[in-house]
């Protein structure tokens, strides 16, 4: 498993990716640029940055390769930290 | 609540009958966990020549007494739902209501009636002395709160009543009050030193007297 | 203990890297602030039985004569905020995840240190200047903060809207960030150490349940205090810098209620977990039985932990969050007592059929449990929110949280401290003085206590300086002042408690290695254990509850005792001479 | 007993303490959305903000996610001289990114946009504080780690530290991805 992670066979392209988030992050501009409708726009970029995100952990932190216990610890916060930002926004603005 | 304070409005009858209900079904659950563990206590208490049962646990008793408890929770759960809607989203039509508004600041109540046209925040307004409050019976009254520093809570136990009056977000609450008297009101958010003497009086009484008093203090200014 | 002869005195019990000298100094700091936080609540309820009326010897000392010897009105709140603060952030918190946690940790685990010991002198040297912000802050002239443990925004935002919410409010937001990190730093290195360092075969479901709820304990911390951390940073800009995060008109007041509640509802969970893993631990013990559920005791704590990161709305029904969100909180909230009642019944079958030794810890121990019962059932009332709306920041929002706190952790702290206190110190508290203790404390608690649910049904809401202003509330005095005698003597017997603590640790009969016949790993070794707990890590065999068991004649069998025949542990090869059975 | 091999407890604590900041950040960028969503007032960033220079800088620090993954991939390979200079590469462009982020703010200073006079202005400088001073602080232990490849404290068997130094800063990284996102596009 992970005592792999440091050998050949499982090191990913860096470079590749890094092209890969630098497109995205042209696209992201791109989008932020056209005049698109707002809901839309705010939807494609938050895709794109989780898209983003999703790279640099899998690749360069190498989330990838590691065993069950590391990922469920990078998990986790992914689902809380969406229930602390999206409350209040249900409670505030949704629900107004 | 629990008898010792009247429920003198509409919503106050479902609120006890819950209160009741739980009071009744935690008071079985108490009386069964405490006089079971007495029991155990005296039942069990230590003997030097006996061994405790060698035990680890049994699987259909876990899922009894994690069902039966859930059914009961997600049920009660369940039966409050009308009533917190009639309490706090189902709010009865302003067309048919007296609608109020209310602002606190450290540390009194100011309540603001509609004058002659009946729309709040029109120039005959009628401002109500400091820490006064008069209802009408019989008829739904929606108070808009407002805060002008910090929290403060309307709170009208008669009235089985409590909002939070928040600085910046108006909200509201309604409620319908079903007798006559003289009552009190608190703030039940702790909003500074003089938070314990932030005293409401409140005076509810038939239409006609409501509005005789209205005519009486606009009159006064 | 030749090696720690050769540490300076400084190395050796100020800036120990020892999990054990970290443990003791949160415990006897703890202890101090306990002391503070009664002292505090003494005088609130001094307040409320007579209010405005002058102190004999204390009015005088501490109100002095410009107040007339008299509680200055502006003090009430602070009292009610510091009583809050100190007691939930310097005297629970530390004491259960602090002290407990960091003593037993390692020796219940088998292992020789935490996993990061230098981390570990830093979580107490963080505590260190918070302690003196905090205490600093009754020294300030505006007085210290007084907008409520909770300091809901505004009051706390605005410099000029209570005295407290001065310089106070800024010690106290400072102090809490220390805490935090503190906390946080704890947490990640108890974590490790659960996950890393556990003794060969000694599985995960093989930890005692004291572990096990520190473990999950952290887990909390380490998601939740960060966002109180974030929450208090903000509200440092809003009070120093101006920003406006929490201000009305631009800024949102209600979001500091939603971050601070995230945190703080699982903080509850962060304050009672660890006192129901030593309840489970002493409850086995002097019930000579396998605790009953051990797997559905895990999963209990794990369903609580996970839950009550979606409960904490329920602090918020009648706070101008949108009703809807009510619903959904409420619903949760019902769910999460489910966990909470499979942990009551499966003590309770700990108890069925076992063979009682009615001694000090497991006296608290069972205290736990019976106010844990009222702690948590009284919640029901207020989770219902059509109720709560009568019962919000009423008294009997302060009787159901003093249950499950007093009730529930103190009498956890209680079981715990004169349990292991032979481990800490090689020695035994008396057991007569625990039991006088125990007996008064118990009576006098439920005596304060219960009668907050009846003030809380009559509507007289908390931190109110003076109810009987209120004609409702006027009958209601007679009732305080019952509770306020009911405090002075439980106050008292908390002296009891103190010199039973103080003379045992001096003269209290020498323990030796397992005073209480138990089978988890601290009880292997030396009492107090050497430096680096076990001359030789032990191996484990088997789980930690195996009292009674048909395997030997003993009515225990330790964890790390092999017998002939039985299960070995996963990948360890059986010893090839089994050690002598007994002790 | 170590039940998870190849995991060491160093980088197993690592991940728990950034699954702790994923959370402060999230109480910051929770402040943020919600400012912003009920905010009657907030102006419209792509003519407040310079976000081509914000650009320019997200691509950077992006750059140094990759000086700072080819640094790891060299000490695995054991090439140390490599891993210093990647390492000092990436010291080298966060300390740009900070001193373009530092522009910037000096720039709307100086447009009137302060911390107390509009929320935009609270949560701008906040979040972009924050997130500053992290790769502030990730520099810091960059030029320690730097430090200590001189000292030869890394090897191809044993770079643990190199590794820990990597997982903060692409954490970094990843913070700013959102950031940039939700503060100058959005």
């Amino acid at each position: 498993m992970s005592e792999h992670s440091a050998t050949e066979n499982h090191r990913p392209n860096y470079l590749l990716i890094f092209g890969a988030l630098f497109v995205l992050t042209l696209i992201e501009i791109g989008i932020a640029l056209t005049g698109i409708a707002a809901s839309a726009q705010v939807v494609i970029l938050l895709a794109l940055a989780f898209t983003k995100a999703l790279l640099v952990a899998l690749y360069y932190m190498h989330l990838k390769f590691e065993g069950p216990i590391i990922r469920i610890i990078a998990a986790v916060p992914v689902l809380l930290v969406l229930i602390v930002i999206l409350i209040p926004i249900f409670d505030v603005w949704i629900f107004g | 609540m629990g008898g010792l304070v009247p429920g003198l409005s509409t919503i106050a009858g479902p609120i006890d009958q819950i209160f009741m209900v739980v009071l009744v079904l935690t008071g079985i659950a108490f009386v069964l966990v405490e006089g079971t563990l007495i029991y155990f206590l005296i039942r069990y208490r230590h003997q030097e020549d006996r061994k405790a049962t060698f035990i680890h646990g049994n699987r259909r008793v876990e899922i009894l007494w994690t069902v039966i408890p859930g059914l009961m929770l997600f049920g009660l759960a369940v039966f409050q739902y009308d009533t917190w809607i009639a309490a706090k989203i189902d709010f009865p039509p302003e067309s048919a209501s007296e609608v109020i508004s209310v602002s606190a600041n450290q540390f009194e109540w100011n309540a603001t009636y509609a004058g002659a046209d009946g729309e709040l925040g029109t120039t005959d307004d009628i401002e109500a002395p400091i820490n006064i409050l008069h209802f009408p019976i019989g008829k739904p009254v929606i108070v808009k709160l407002e805060s002008t520093d910090v929290l403060h809570s309307f709170f009208i136990p008669v009235l089985r009543v409590k909002q939070d009056a928040v600085p910046g977000r108006p909200s509201e609450v309604w409620f319908e009050a079903i007798a006559e008297g003289e009552y009190e009101l608190a703030c039940a958010e702790l909003c500074g030193l003089g938070h314990y003497r932030m005293r409401g009086f409140v005076t509810l009484e038939t239409e006609e007297k409501f509005d005789a008093w209205l005519e009486e203090i606009a009159a006064r200014r | 203990m030749t090696e720690t002869a050769e540490l300076s005195f400084v190395r050796r019990y100020v800036f120990s890297t020892d999990h054990k000298v970290i443990g003791k100094q949160f415990l006897f700091t703890a202890m101090g602030f306990f002391t503070i936080g009664g002292l505090l609540a003494i005088l609130m309820r001094t307040q409320l039985a007579w209010p405005w009326q002058e102190i004999p010897i204390i009015g005088p000392l501490l109100y002095g004569e410009a107040s007339g010897n008299i509680l200055p009105p502006e003090s009430y709140p602070a009292l009610v905020t510091m009583h809050g603060t100190i007691m939930i952030f310097f005297f629970i918190i530390p004491i259960l995840s602090g002290a407990l946690g960091n003593f037993l940790i390692p020796l219940m685990t088998g292992a020789r240190d935490m996993a990061f010991p230098r981390l570990n002198l830093a979580s107490y040297w963080l505590m260190v200047p918070a302690f003196l912000l905090v205490l600093s802050s009754f020294l300030v002239t505006t007085g210290p903060a007084s907008a409520g443990w909770t300091s809901y925004a505004p009051l706390s935002i605005l410099q000029d809207a209570a005295p407290g919410s001065a310089m106070g409010q800024t010690l106290w937001v400072l102090s809490l960030m220390l805490v935090g990190t503190s906390s946080l730093v704890g947490a990640i290195n108890y974590i490790t150490t659960i996950v890393m360092l556990r003794a060969p075969g000694l599985d995960m479901f093989r930890l005692p349940m004291t572990i096990w709820a520190l473990f999950i304990t952290a887990i909390l911390v380490t998601f939740a205090t960060p966002v109180l951390t974030g929450a208090l940073i903000l509200m440092f800009f809003d009070r120093s810098l101006g920003t406006l995060f929490f201000a009305a008109g631009e800024g949102q007041v209600i979001l500091w209620q939603h971050l601070f509640w995230f945190y703080s509802h699982p903080a509850v969970y962060i304050m009672i977990l660890p006192a129901m893993g030593v309840a489970s631990d002493v409850i086995s013990t002097f019930s000579r039985k396998p605790l009953f559920g051990y797997k559905p005791m895990v999963y209990s704590i794990w369903a609580i932990a996970g839950l009550g990161f979606i409960v904490w709305g329920h602090h918020m029904f009648v706070s101008g969050m949108n009703p809807l969100l009510g619903i959904t909180f409420m619903t949760s909230t019902m769910l999460i007592a489910i966990p909470s009642a499979v942990k009551t019944f499966n003590w309770l079958g700990t108890l069925w059929r076992g063979n009682l030794q009615m001694q000090a810890p497991m006296l608290n121990a069972l205290a736990f449990v019976s106010t844990f019962v009222i702690g948590g059932l009284s919640g029901i009332f207020s989770a219902a929110t059509p109720v709560d709306i009568f019962l919000h920041d009423t008294y009997w929002i302060v009787g159901h949280i003093h249950y499950v706190l007093f009730g529930g952790s103190l009498f956890g702290v209680f079981a715990g401290v004169q349990y292991w206190f032979p481990k800490m110190f090689g020695r035994m508290m008396s057991n007569t003085a625990g039991i006088y203790h125990f007996v008064i404390t118990f009576v006098t608690f439920n005596m304060i206590f219960l009668p907050m649910f009846y003030l809380g049904a009559f509507g007289m809401p908390r931190r109110i300086a003076d109810p009987y202003q209120y004609e409702m509330f006027s009958g209601l005095q007679g009732t305080n002042q019952f509770m306020t005698y009911a405090l002075f003597v439980l106050a008292a017997a908390q002296l009891i408690f103190a010199f039973n603590f103080f003379y045992s640790l001096f003269r209290g009969k020498v323990a030796g290695k397992n005073p209480w016949k138990a089978n988890t790993l601290e009880w292997t070794t030396d009492s107090p254990p050497p430096l680096e707990n076990f001359e030789e890590i032990p191996t484990v065999y088997r789980g930690p509850y195996e009292y009674s068991s048909p395997l030997v004649a003993a009515d225990y069998l330790p964890q790390d005792q092999y017998v002939d025949g039985t299960e070995s542990p996963r990948g360890m090869p059986a010893p090839a001479v089994s050690p002598a059975a007994g002790d | 007993m170590n039940p998870m091999p190849g995991v060491g407890t160093m980088k197993f604590a690592m991940w728990l303490f950034l699954a702790s900041e994923a959370l402060f950040f999230a109480a910051l960028i929770s402040a943020y959305v919600l400012l912003r969503l009920t905010s009657p007032s907030w102006p419209d960033v792509s003519e407040l903000l310079n976000v081509p220079l914000v650009a320019l800088n997200t691509s950077l620090l992006l750059i140094s996610s990759v000086t700072m993954v080819y640094g790891f991939a060299s000490i695995e390979d054991g090439k140390q001289s490599r891993l210093r200079l990647y390492l000092i590469a990436t010291a080298v462009i966060g300390t740009v990114f900070v001193s373009i982020q530092a522009v910037e703010w000096a720039q709307l200073i100086g447009e009137g946009v302060t911390a107390s006079n509009s929320v935009f202005g609270s949560t701008f400088y906040v979040l972009t504080g924050f997130h500053g001073l992290h790769v502030l602080i990730g520099i810091l232990f960059l030029v320690l780690t730097i430090f200590r490849s001189y000292r030869g404290r890394y090897s191809q068997a044993e770079h643990g530290g190199v590794e820990l130094m990597g997982l903060y800063w692409h954490f970094v990284d990843i913070v700013w991805i959102f950031l940039f996102t939700i503060i100058y596009l959005i």
